[in-house]
């Protein structure tokens, strides 16, 4: 019969040039079983399970798929044993449309040509199963992230798997979304099928999955059964030492708080298909929150607002001055930390210290032009340390870095500019328990130091954690705004879904 | 960034008839100077000069057929003229009045040599992760130097007449070259749209790191991708020599300028991921029928050159509101 | 590029066969002509059309010019002169002819820049009944119409010939070739080739194609010359690359001692030899060659008999008879 | 995937073989060329020759330069060539015998044209969006177009003593072409590495749209980069003007192949952020050694061009162990 175990990984080590992103490092996938991978950002989960996916192979060890020795060379080799899996940084091809994304690859065939329709039918089936109202035949560059976040699931799980690998699927998704993948796991959890499960967010791991095993640094810390160990213990299972993982902000509005002082007024901004008539202000020393379910307009407003579209009418002023453009807005001291680090973050082929600098180059120039190296690299390695970004040097290539570092890199890049108005558009996606906390920390510094920060983000309880007032947006209309003592989560879930407009209506 | 939705329902008429250019405006560009030109010259629109555009163009549009392939892909492929050279030449040595190697043979053995030269470049580009630009400007100049030692520079003449077929013959008003191109249009725009490989070319092309994780084996579809373009490019120079009757060792030059420029006119996209069969059509016909009603209208060659600069721009620009 | 491409397959005495052998098809020829004669004439009116090979070539685009202007220079009927432009590919020349044959001309001068592909182009308007002549450079079987131009063979082996009297029948010689597989650069490769056949004493150290450009044959001759090897004459197929030889000759330091030879007689080469400086050219005449062509083609446009081949004779220039081609 | 890190303690040694390998095999390449050559030809290893190569491809190496600047923001320039002949023409027309025109002026009318053509396709390609192939390539045949209707396809001769200089003058044993060249690198070098412009340079190249969130004038750096390209092209153009005292009208063909080669070579990456104005002289010299080596050797052109296809390979192969 088959063995207990679906996949048994033995003793893996896996190097790359200047970092050892797994040491000896041995787990057991039972089947039917939901099993947690957790550990800080770069401690080696997405290697590991790129070993199992067959995209690197390991350096020393073995895995063994249902008992039998399992040495994928290529992608497809794991993919032939049913092994399929959500990556973490979103791997899609924009110019295709959805339907052909999830069938990459795996294409069904009718005759010589492709069954397109039987095709798009399937995935038509799978999302009304996920609830997500997207035509198959959308372009994936045409897709929101937490829309493309939701088509790669669908990939995964559109083929009858026995293991299914989810690195970090909820990271860019709302409460809803997450609701209804967890739906699917446990019905897939039902008919025997194994899941590995990537998240740094703790409420997930305890309320979805049987099993963590714990990673830091490469080597295996253990495994133990979720029930049997608290949020404290795995957390310092996983940064080896004390932290207080929810960073509570002191006061809930800063000392510099001036309710009478406004940094950004954002008026009737409307861009159709988008979002209307866009009201709202940003107070000093102020975190402004922005919450929404997917699609419902947050990315594209702040987009506007930092000039990256433009907008059909309306205005947006900083300090008085009226903006436009991305260059203006730098100047004017907004900073945009985006959603979507890969497409809009990064050059993944750049250096970290290069990525750090770019936008606020002109601090480490002298003479208006020259780049001051030592300046350059001064500023770069105390961001890298302050943030804690794990790269064996500022020279190591953006795209080496795991996610959750590469996230850094970004924020490291507007924290640089020490900015009036930083907006974040979900800043914490794929950054681990202990260095969120830093991350919040630093937001506290600067509206301490008198500076703004407007954050999206669909995490509530950071959002309710960081927020001093929360503006709920629903398709494109503000539905929503209550200073964050006003609100319980029930309450913005209400907003998001527009149910109050109704009833205002 | 502005990226647009496709199915929007779009608000303004403004960004309406932007949007119609953006998605059809190297077809009206056709249309205008189509139009254009049957005003401007009276020899323009008749049949006989129609299919003498497509006869003519035959050649550059069966290269671009697989130049498009190519681009799909993100590559590109500058061997494709001296493949056009080498295919003509061993096939017309072979195809000689007098022997008695069917002709048949002897064009098999041409398109050998294209599979070849594509096969070639295909393993640098796919296998040892050669850049295409080098990989196959390699092979450009090493094709070129074989066909050079091969004819001693010399023009391969006196081919028999079965030769001269596919190039000259017509079935009624339809010359056969032309029928032959129609062929490759239809399987290429089959094989592209409506198969699996078709997907997975477009699939490696608009993200490499994705098809490869998806599944697909990329190696082997880039690798297909470069021996089909040899294979059209090798058909393209039977086609040429056939029509000209001589194997030109020097032929050919050039021509993948000429191909790529018809692909991306047609809406490929050097970056990879984007690009029809049916739209180097449109590239090769908006080039063609330039050409000939410049020729028709006596512009002086110089004029000509310049003209054709900015007529290229303008059909692009009316086609580039998008990216 | 630069150089002019004219060339003749065969010598002199092949040519009178062939002379002999194309007489039958002239009646066929003369049917033709009047028909179109018919079609397209109103009283005097003929429409002429010059196909060249390559209009980037400065001795075609002179030839060009002269056959244009010559050509509105007639009065005695109205010629429309048209001039298209093959650009350097003898299928492009092919596609202009099949267009112009469709546009209705009278006769077609082909300027051919290969001669091979240029056949198929000249048999489409003999098959469409348009006259046709050829011009400076022959096509592969130039029995089908007439010619008007130089014979290259000639020219090459003048060019080799006036080399070895000079050096005395004995040296080292570099050679500059025109690109592969043109026509012209063949012929007078051929030329040059069949000269030295009767020299052994003259020794060919290095032979290399300069493109018909001038740059290219500086470099080439940089490197042989800094080789340090006994040089004692540059034959070049065209005069770009001889001057070009020159200024690596001048640079080295070594003006006298090597002997330097082009063909075309462009200004620049005619002033560098009046100047003492390059040894000899080789004149094409293409003006003579270019009212010769033009002259031929009204003749065929009226129905006239028309010899089969013109030839323009080239002619040496040296320091002794330049002054008399300024 | 597979991307190496530079400052890597390596753990285990066959890694190690292959990073210096892709770390310096164009290096190797040209090392093992060298002295290979050196035994093989003993004209090869003089002061002279080297001097000699260096002059010869000097003109190359200034477009090598501004190519590179394209190249790095993932762009191509299709149009050099013809700046070449444009630059050269206008000048060497000005810079006649006899005239008053100073040959500064006259070259830098020559200059200012190259400088339009690089702002011509630089606002097609930064501002109308359109694809730098499409753009460059009309660029190029209206230049061209432009010089052959200004010189009537004939070469300018005549040009004054003084304009001979930039090309064919040496200080001592050095060309003062080659100078020139060293000052293009130097200042290339500068600009792109040194410089905040550099840095937007190699940001665009690496991704757009993240440059332009961080605020990066993405449309003036792309523009600015064809404006250099084309400033490289026009004084190339000068150069070899100078060195052959003639304008030539169809001059400069091909040399935008060479250039992007060259570039290639010496480690750009045709898809941007990748690239380096001192790989583009060690790009120049592996064809420039290659080349004269071949050609002291008398290796007829035919074998040459098969030799090249060959090596130009094994260089790039030897440096790929990367992508
Ligand atoms: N292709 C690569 N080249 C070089 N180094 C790499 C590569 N991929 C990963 N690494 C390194 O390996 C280590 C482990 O990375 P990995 O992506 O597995 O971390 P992770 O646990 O998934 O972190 P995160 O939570 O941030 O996603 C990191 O130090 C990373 O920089
Ligand atoms: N580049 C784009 N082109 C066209 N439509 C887009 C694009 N990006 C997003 N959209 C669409 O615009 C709508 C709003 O998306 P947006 O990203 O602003 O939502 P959001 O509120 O930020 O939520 P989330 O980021 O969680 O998805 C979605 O329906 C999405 O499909
Ligand atoms: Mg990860
Ligand atoms: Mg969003």
């Amino acid at each position: 019969m088959a063995s207990e175990c679906i996949l048994e990984i033995k003793n893996i080590k896996k190097s790359f040039p200047g970092v050892k992103a797994l040491d000896n490092v041995t787990i057991n996938l039972k089947r039917g079983e939901i099993h947690a991978l957790v550990g800080e950002n770069g401690a080696g989960k997405s290697t590991l399970m790129k070993i199992l996916a067959g995209i690197y192979t390991p350096d020393e060890g073995e895995m063994l798929f249902d008992g039998k020795p399992f040495v994928p060379k290529k992608p497809v080799d794991a993919l032939d044993k049913g092994i399929s899996m959500v990556h973490q940084e979103l791997d899609l091809v924009p110019e295709m449309t959805v339907e052909e994304n999830v069938f990459s690859g795996r294409e069904k065939k009718k005759g010589i040509m492709v069954d397109k329709r039987g095709m798009q039918k399937r995935t038509q089936d799978l999302m009304d199963e996920l609830g997500i109202h997207l035509d198959p035949k959308d372009k994936i560059k045409n897709l929101s992230t937490a829309e493309q976040q939701m088509v790669a699931i669908i990939r995964a799980i559109a083929f009858d798997a026995e293991v299914i690998i989810m690195d970090e699927p909820t990271s860019a998704i709302t409460d809803r979304e997450v609701a209804k993948l967890f739906e699917i796991i446990e019905k897939l959890k039902g008919k025997n099928k194994s899941i590995v499960y990537i998240s740094h967010k703790m409420d997930e791991i305890y309320s979805l999955t049987d099993e963590i095993t714990v990673l830091r640094d490469g080597q295996l810390i253990g495994s133990v059964h979720t029930k049997d160990v608290t949020p404290d213990e795995l957390i310092h299972m996983m940064v080896g030492r004390e932290l207080n993982a929810v960073f509570i902000k002191d006061a809930p509005k800063s000392a510099t708080y001036d309710e009478n002082e406004v940094v950004l007024k954002v008026e009737n901004l409307t861009r159709a298909n988008e979002f209307y008539n866009i009201n709202f202000e940003v107070k000093r020393g102020e975190i402004l929150g922005i919450f929404g379910l997917m699609g419902a307009g947050r990315t594209e407003t702040m987009e506007t607002i930092f000039g990256l579209r433009k907008a059909d009418s309306g205005t947006v002023t900083m300090r008085g001055d009226k903006i436009h453009g991305v260059k203006a807005a730098i100047r004017k001291g907004i900073a945009f930390v985006t959603e979507d680090r890969k497409l809009f973050g990064l050059n993944l082929i750049g250096s970290v210290k290069d990525n750090i600098t770019i936008a606020y180059l002109k601090q480490v120039l002298k003479g208006g032009f020259l780049m001051d190296f030592k300046k350059e690299k001064a500023t770069s390695d105390e961001l890298i340390e302050r943030l804690k970004i794990k790269c064996a040097s500022r020279d190591t290539l953006a795209g080496t870095l795991s996610g959750g570092n590469q996230q850094k890199i970004v924020l490291a890049k507007w924290f640089m500019g020490d900015p009036d108005l930083l907006i974040m558009d979900e800043p914490t996606r794929g950054i681990d328990v202990g260095a969120k906390a830093e991350i919040y920390k630093l937001m506290d510094t600067l509206v301490k130091e008198g500076k703004s920060i407007i954050m999206i983000s669909s995490e509530t309880p950071e959002l309710l954690g960081m927020s001093d007032r929360i503006i709920v947006m629903h398709e494109g209309f503000i539905t929503g705004e209550a200073s964050k003592n006003e609100l319980t989560q029930e309450e913005l879930m209400a907003y998001a879904i527009g149910e109050t407009e109704k009833a205002k209506a | 960034m502005n990226k647009q939705r496709s199915n929007a329902d779009v608000a303004n008429k403004k960004v309406n008839v932007g949007a119609i250019l953006g998605k059809y405006g190297v077809y009206i560009a056709l249309l205008v100077l189509f139009v254009a030109l049957s005003f401007a010259s009276e020899s323009f629109l008749t049949v006989t000069n129609l299919f003498n555009i497509l006869k003519q163009n035959a050649v550059y549009g069966i290269l671009a057929v697989g130049m498009t392939f190519v681009i799909v892909t993100g590559g590109i492929d500058l061997s494709v003229g001296a493949i056009v050279a080498m295919a003509a030449c061993f096939a017309a040595a072979l195809a000689q009045k007098g022997t008695t190697t069917p002709v048949v043979i002897a064009m098999l053995v041409g398109i050998v040599a294209g599979l070849g030269c594509g096969a070639f470049s295909g393993f640098f580009i796919a296998y040892a992760k050669i850049p295409a630009f080098i990989a196959t400007l390699a092979t450009c100049t090493i094709a070129r130097g074989i066909v050079y030692v091969f004819t001693d520079g010399r023009p391969i003449t006196g081919v028999s007449d079965a030769y001269k077929y596919i190039g000259r013959a017509s079935w009624g008003v339809v010359p056969v070259a032309v029928v032959i191109y129609a062929i490759f249009l239809i399987l290429g725009t089959f094989l592209l749209k409506y198969t699996k490989y078709g997907r997975h070319v477009f699939a490696i092309g608009g993200n490499k790191k994705a098809a490869t994780v998806s599944g697909v084996n990329v190696e082997i579809t880039e690798f297909m991708v470069y021996v089909i373009c040899g294979f059209c490019a090798a058909f393209a120079g039977l086609l040429l020599s056939s029509r000209i009757q001589t194997g030109q060792p020097a032929g050919g030059e050039g021509y993948e300028l000429d191909a790529i420029t018809a692909a991306v006119i047609g809406g490929a996209s050097l970056s990879g991921g984007k690009g029809s069969v049916f739209g180097s059509l449109i590239g090769i016909l908006v080039v063609g029928i330039l050409t000939n009603g410049l020729d028709l209208l006596n512009v002086s060659s110089y004029y000509q050159q310049i003209i054709k600069g900015v007529i290229i721009l303008l059909a692009v620009l009316a086609d580039r509101k998008k990216d | 590029g630069n150089s002019s491409e004219s060339a003749k397959t065969d010598d002199t005495v092949k040519t009178e066969e062939k002379t002999e052998n194309a007489a039958d098809d002239t009646v066929e020829k003369d049917d033709a002509a009047k028909d179109t004669a018919e079609v397209s004439s109103d009283g005097d009116t003929y429409k002429i059309a010059w196909v060249d090979g390559n209009l980037a070539n400065e001795s075609n685009s002179v030839c060009t010019a002269a056959a244009k202007a010559y050509a509105e220079s007639i009065t005695d009927s109205k010629i429309e002169f048209t001039l298209l432009d093959g650009e350097g590919s003898g299928e492009k020349q092919v596609d202009q002819t099949e267009t112009l044959i469709a546009q209705g001309v009278d006769c077609i001068m082909m300027q051919p820049y290969d001669a091979a592909a240029c056949q198929v182009g000249v048999q489409a308007c003999i098959d469409a009944g348009v006259k046709v002549l050829v011009v400076k450079a022959p096509i592969e079987d130039q029995s089908i119409c007439p010619f008007i131009g130089q014979d290259d063979i000639v020219a090459g082996q003048m060019e080799m010939d006036w080399v070895a009297d000079q050096l005395g029948e004995k040296g080292n010689i570099v050679i500059l070739e025109g690109p592969t597989g043109n026509s012209a650069a063949l012929n007078r490769n051929d030329g040059i080739t069949k000269a030295l056949e009767s020299y052994a004493d003259i020794n060919v150290l290095y032979t290399q194609t300069g493109n018909w450009n001038r740059d290219e044959g500086m470099s080439l001759m940089e490197n042989w010359l800094q080789t340090g090897e006994q040089i004692d004459a540059v034959v070049a197929h065209n005069d770009e690359m001889a001057l070009g030889a020159y200024d690596a000759i001048a640079d080295a330091g070594k003006v006298g001692e090597i002997k330097v030879i082009g063909i075309d007689a462009i200004d620049a080469a005619k002033e560098s030899v009046s100047a003492g400086e390059m040894d000899a050219t080789i004149l094409q005449d293409v003006e003579g060659i270019a009212k010769k062509a033009v002259d031929v083609a009204v003749m065929l446009c009226k129905g006239e008999e028309v010899e089969d081949t013109y030839y323009i004779d080239p002619v040496l220039l040296t320091k002794d008879n330049i002054a008399d081609y300024m």
